[in-house]
């Protein structure tokens, strides 16, 4: 067996040094690209932070939910037709997308939350799909059924900054998804992470072990549904429009291959996910209708050679490291 | 009262697609516990086959056998080259990943519906296709003042005996209950004599030969296919057999059917844009009271 | 057999097993006509257990007694269909298990169940969670006080790491270190939760003989430490070798109960264990 | 008496764990051999390897002289060994008459010799022909042993490995289990019987094993080992109960 804690330190070195290189090249990129590829981009980061939102709960936690686009969906109408209709600026319904997109998933979760496997793997797809229909149905008329709500605005800090360009707009959902890589990076080395896992690995060790698995789990909703909603409501602000095909059970699918391939858990590995399946049909896109095709085939061929994930999560010492812990602070 | 009979014929014609599609999902969880994602699209390349051997490529099926003859014919193919197909899927993109756990395999299933779907698309193109009215007999009958199509009456005929069958093999054969067996513990089927192996071809391949069938009919009976319908009657009968009890056979058939009955009463009572969300409602409910499905087994963990 | 309703019992008993310490143990654990049916079958049947402060005591019985059964109800696995389960006085019905931990009973399982993908180090860890309170938001902002309260979480989980002797191990996955100290592992974590009682679940099955002396040792130090121990054993040598009082358990009901040595000699437990003498019976 | 089948220094892993340390035995033709232990010693180990649910990490399983390592399950079967597995493991959700089906399985299309198996399963356990139509879940315990039992014969073996069949059963249901197991082996049927109850099963066996985390310590006739202190001290720890003192 290795145990080498100086590999462990080198390991953590790098990383930081990669960490910052590549927030270094994310700054500088719309100074090289065009303006198509930063639109690209800025849907990796959308996908990046979805991706980030469900792997709270299928990668920490190890929950199926196969409807996690439905919580997107309940951002997204938020932001829309709140801004459409009274008028409130998309900043102010940042948080309240959230809110209540995170509140839906307890509404909704609490009574189904003991549910196994599959079985909460269908609830969670039968939810998404309760929420794109009845969108779709336009109930009460605030929908706009499938044509869906249009005339969203930017969001705007005041009227000293507004954002409203493709680049403005990549550098407003990188800073979210970093903003958001810390803050579950902190998670991650919490208790309430640890929890998390536990949970994953084995319930009944967990319950035994002190940890309210009820309560976990339903936070896991919560907070992956209020990061979904976030992510709504920039999508929202970015298209001016939402409509219900956008939330599709097929997203929800994507979205589970982007943790999936990622590796379960790992943050990293959730940002090599995202870029897979967005940058993906792109990269392809000269091979026209076959570039599905061929994505399919990557999917299988990627899980028969690395089952566990292109950037599975590493666990060692470095992990234990609060993130911005002074050195000295350790081992006390 | 008229109404609601009718209605219920057309519920239990729609739920006996699903029930045939369920099967397949079923058997294949309840030996592997795996869902098989690919499946709903099997079914559509099943629809698609019964299209190219009844309409397009000449009506070469209609052409040598007649309409009825046409269409068994078209069954009986579609059925032998899904059934082939979905052994293929299980050899290349499940086999290599059981060790791995359960979580890859979905994602790989997920991969082996996409390519199947884009492969239906790349071969038939993107827009739907139409049976025409020449190849299937539109013919609508009174009986008692209830109308119902000829063909209505045929897929019932033919799901019933299909349904009938299976039910026949899975709870009354011997090799059925090797099945069932196989089910329940692996290791103590091994210890009967049971290959598993055989075991797990015959349901990649049964399941999936259902589905095809099912496939052909739903393009004769609805006229229209499309190389997404995988996905919208693969969700539908994946509802089906969870409501039922996922694994259990005779639980995926009534799901089918139940699943079929409950969205017409909901697009006839409640309304026909809800009915979808009128069918979830009621699947999550009775999950909410039946965690493991109407004839589902409870699941007791040894601790 | 020493059948024992009263506490006079308890007290003389602890007294002769504590010879010169000049302690009164009281009873830290007791069911009270404690009954659990699966389906038709009656897995435990109105089935009293004592167990005293600062004593291991071993519930011992052939495969299939219901011994596991009795340990799944007290720690709020299973919930019992009669009887009650006090701990220090209190009644433990409708407690869920991560309740009951907290109250000071902590566990382990007949087959290990660690959580194998993270560390051994996260392991112990896990344990501490019961015994700490910072909450999301504090740990996603780490503020100040969340940091300190992690700090002491993995002081101490370190601290236990080393008590069980796997500080090597410490950045470890669970499932690559060797059984022994897999079995260690899961004890370290129930430590970890600063339980009263601890409840062990045939901590030495799969153990070597080496181990299993190992294992002895270890309990019988760790009991110092005002600590009590509940015991579900096969192994014999490790019954007889370190408890202070043995309940026999057959079919769900108590056939015998006493010191080791009275246990020993019952000629009921050799039966229920060795089978009955075929001509002894005819 | 040839050896009908022989285990040569079989050692077994479960991941990396030794199970089973390079034990040796064997049992002749018209034999009940025992091999007791406590919990957790390997007893179950053995027999799973022996009937093909385990890889084997060396040493050899041998029937008739013919190397079963490597030999799949469904073929032992055919071989001649039928596996009784601890715990009894019915099909709980399936008929009694389809679990009796089942344990003849390999001989599935001949309709005549399934009949008159099923009849000779009968003589033996009689309750199993009143019961034939129930599902086997609903059967008590002891039901389930004989079912088990039942099915493991139904495909005429030459030695029947059982695997606690004692197990949690009330004292008069255990002496008719081990009535029985002396008639099948009076029909010719050689045993290899693991048991936890050691002096029952010795009172039947014509040799033993004992087996100890991994390792077998004594062997010997069974009439011997009745009367060995040392497996009373096995079976209920004697040995640290002396050192205490």
């Amino acid at each position: 067996m290795k145990l080498n804690k100086n590999v462990n330190q080198k390991n953590s070195i790098f990383k930081n040094w990669l960490v910052i290189l590549v927030a270094i090249l994310f700054i500088i990129l719309p100074f090289i690209i065009n303006a198509y590829w930063v639109d690209v981009l800025f849907f990796f980061g959308v996908y990046a932070l979805l991706g980030l939102s469900l792997n709270i709960v299928l990668g920490e936690v190890g929950l199926f939910d196969l409807g996690h686009m439905g919580f997107m969906a309940i951002g997204a109408y938020t932001t829309a037709i709140l801004n459409t209709t009274f008028g409130i600026p998309i900043i102010i319904l940042l948080p309240v997308s959230a809110i209540s997109a995170g509140a839906f998933a307890w509404l909704v979760c609490s009574p189904i939350i003991h549910l196994r496997g599959d079985y909460l793997c269908i609830v969670t797809i039968g939810m998404g799909e309760i929420v794109r229909l009845t969108l779709n149905n336009n109930p009460f008329g605030i929908t706009g059924g499938s044509n869906g709500v249009y005339g969203i605005d930017f969001p705007s800090f005041g009227s000293i900054f507004v954002v409203d360009n493709s680049t403005k707009f990549y550098y407003y959902i990188w800073l979210i998804v970093g903003l958001t890589i810390i803050g579950l990076v902190n998670l991650q080395r919490s208790r309430i992470g640890r929890a998390w896992n536990c949970i994953r690995e084995d319930e009944i060790a967990a319950e035994s072990t002190g940890i309210d698995v009820r309560y976990y789990k339903l936070l896991a909703f919560v907070l992956g549904a209020g990061l979904a909603g976030v992510a709504g409501n920039i999508y929202a602000s970015k298209l001016m429009i939402v409509s219900p095909e956008s939330f599709s059970f097929m997203e929800s699918c994507m979205l589970f291959c982007i943790v999936l391939i990622g590796g379960m858990g790992s943050i990293p590995g959730v940002l090599i996910g995202a870029a897979a399946i967005s940058l993906f049909p792109e990269v392809f896109r000269a091979f026209a209708q076959y570039r599905m095709l061929i994505f399919g085939v990557a999917m299988v061929i990627m899980m028969i050679f690395r089952p566990g994930g292109i950037w599975p999560r590493k666990r060692g010492a470095f992990e234990f490291k609060p993130l911005l812990m002074k050195a000295g602070e350790e081992n006390g | 009262m008229k109404i609601i009979l009718e209605q219920l014929l057309n519920g239990l014609t729609i739920g006996s697609f699903y029930a045939l599609i369920a099967l397949g999902y079923s058997m294949v969880y309840g030996v592997m516990k795996l869902i098989n994602f690919a499946h709903g699209d099997l079914f559509a390349l099943g629809s698609y086959l019964g299209f190219t051997l009844l309409v397009s490529g000449s009506a070469y099926a209609t052409v040598t056998f007649g309409i009825w003859g046409g269409m068994i014919a078209a069954m009986l193919i579609a059925a032998i080259g899904i059934g082939i197909a979905g052994t293929l899927i299980e050899r290349i993109a499940y086999r290599p990943i059981y060790p791995a756990g359960r979580l890859p395999a979905v994602v790989s299933a997920l991969g082996a519906s996409i390519v199947i779907q884009n492969g239906i698309m790349v071969i038939w193109g993107p827009r739907p296709q139409a049976y025409s009215s020449q190849v299937v007999p539109s013919v609508i009958l009174n009986i008692g003042g209830i109308k119902i199509t000829l063909m209505q009456i045929v897929v019932l005929i033919i799901s019933f005996i299909l349904m009938g069958l299976l039910f026949y093999i899975i709870q009354k054969t011997t090799f059925g209950a090797a099945i069932r067996a196989c089910a329940l513990d692996r290791d103590t089927a091994a210890l009967m004599g049971i290959n598993i192996e055989t075991i797990i071809f015959f349901i990649f391949a049964l399941g999936p030969a259902l589905g095809g069938m099912a496939g052909v009919m739903v393009g004769m009976y609805y006229r229209k296919i499309s190389f997404t319908m995988g996905w919208n009657y693969g969700l539908k009968a994946f509802t089906a057999t969870i409501l039922g009890g996922i694994g259990n056979i005779p639980g995926a058939m009534i799901g089918g059917l139940l699943l079929g009955i409950l969205e017409m009463l909901g697009s006839v009572y409640i309304s026909t844009a809800y009915k979808d969300v009128f069918v979830f409602i009621i699947l999550i409910l009775v999950l909410i009271f039946r965690p493991t499905g109407l004839l589902g087994e409870k699941i007791a963990e040894k601790v | 057999m020493a059948k024992e309703n009263n506490n006079m019992e308890t007290i003389i008993r602890t007294k002769q097993e504590n010879e010169g310490k000049n302690k009164i143990n009281k009873v830290v654990l007791q069911t009270d006509k404690l009954t659990k049916k699966f389906g038709g079958l009656i897995a435990v049947n109105n089935f009293d257990l004592k167990v005293s402060q600062g004593e291991i005591s071993s519930l011992i019985g052939p495969n299939g007694a219901g011994k596991t059964t009795v340990f799944n109800v007290v720690t709020g696995i299973y919930k019992a269909d009669g009887g009650k389960v006090l701990f220090k006085g209190e009644d433990l019905a409708g407690k869920k298990p991560h309740q009951i931990i907290k109250k000071g009973i902590a566990r382990t399982f007949q087959n290990i169940r660690l959580f194998s993908n993270m560390t051994c180090l996260e392991n112990v860890m896990a344990g501490q969670h019961c015994r700490s309170k910072e909450g999301t938001w504090s740990s996603v902002l780490q503020t100040p006080g969340q940091k300190k309260e992690e700090l002491e979480i993995k002081k101490n989980a370190e601290n236990r790491l080393k008590q069980v002797g796997l500080w090597k191990w410490r950045d470890e996955l669970a499932k690559n270190i060797a059984y022994g100290n897999q079995r260690m592992l899961e004890i370290g974590r129930a430590l970890a939760t600063n339980p009263d009682l601890l409840v062990l679940d045939e901590p030495s099955s799969g153990l070597n003989d080496k181990e299993s002396e190992d294992l002895m040792d270890f309990l019988k130090e760790i009991i110092k430490d005002n600590l009590t121990i509940l015991l579900i054993e096969h192994d014999m040598n490790v019954v007889m070798g370190i408890s202070h009082w043995v309940t026999v358990m057959d079919e769900g009901k108590k056939i015998a109960e006493g010191l080791p040595e009275e246990v020993y000699s019952n000629p009921q437990v050799i039966e229920a264990y060795l089978g009955k003498d075929e001509e002894e019976e005819e | 008496m040839s050896t009908l089948l022989k285990v040569e220094d079989l050692k077994i892993f479960y991941g990396s764990i030794e199970a089973l340390k390079g034990i040796s035995l064997e049992v002749k033709e018209g034999e009940i051999v025992t091999v007791l232990g406590a919990n957790g010693a390997g007893k179950s180990t053995l027999l799973r390897a022996i009937s093909g649910l385990l890889p084997i990490r060396s040493g050899k399983i041998k029937l008739d002289n013919q190397e079963l390592n490597n030999v799949k399950a469904f073929k032992i079967v055919m071989g001649g060994i039928s596996h009784v597995p601890e715990g009894r493991k019915v099909f709980v959700t399936l008929t009694v008459d389809e679990n009796l089906n089942l344990g003849a399985y390999t001989r599935r299309k001949d309709k005549k010799y399934i009949k008159e198996s099923k009849e000779r399963v009968y003589d033996l356990f009689p309750i199993l022909k009143a019961r034939r139509n129930q599902l086997s879940g609903t059967l008590s315990g002891g039901e389930q042993q004989m079912l088990a039992m039942g099915r493991g014969l139904m495909s005429t073996p030459r030695i029947l490995l059982l695997d606690e069949p004692s197990l949690g059963l009330a004292p008069l249901l255990v002496k008719q289990i081990f009535q029985i197991i002396r008639e099948i082996n009076d029909q010719g049927i050689s045993i290899l019987l693991v048991e936890q109850n050691a002096r029952k099963a010795l009172s039947i066996a014509d040799r033993g094993y004992v087996l100890e985390t991994g390792n077998i310590t004594i062997s010997g006739l069974a009439s011997d080992l009745k009367s060995n202190k040392k497996v009373q001290e096995a079976y209920l720890g004697g040995a640290a109960l002396k050192k205490r003192k």
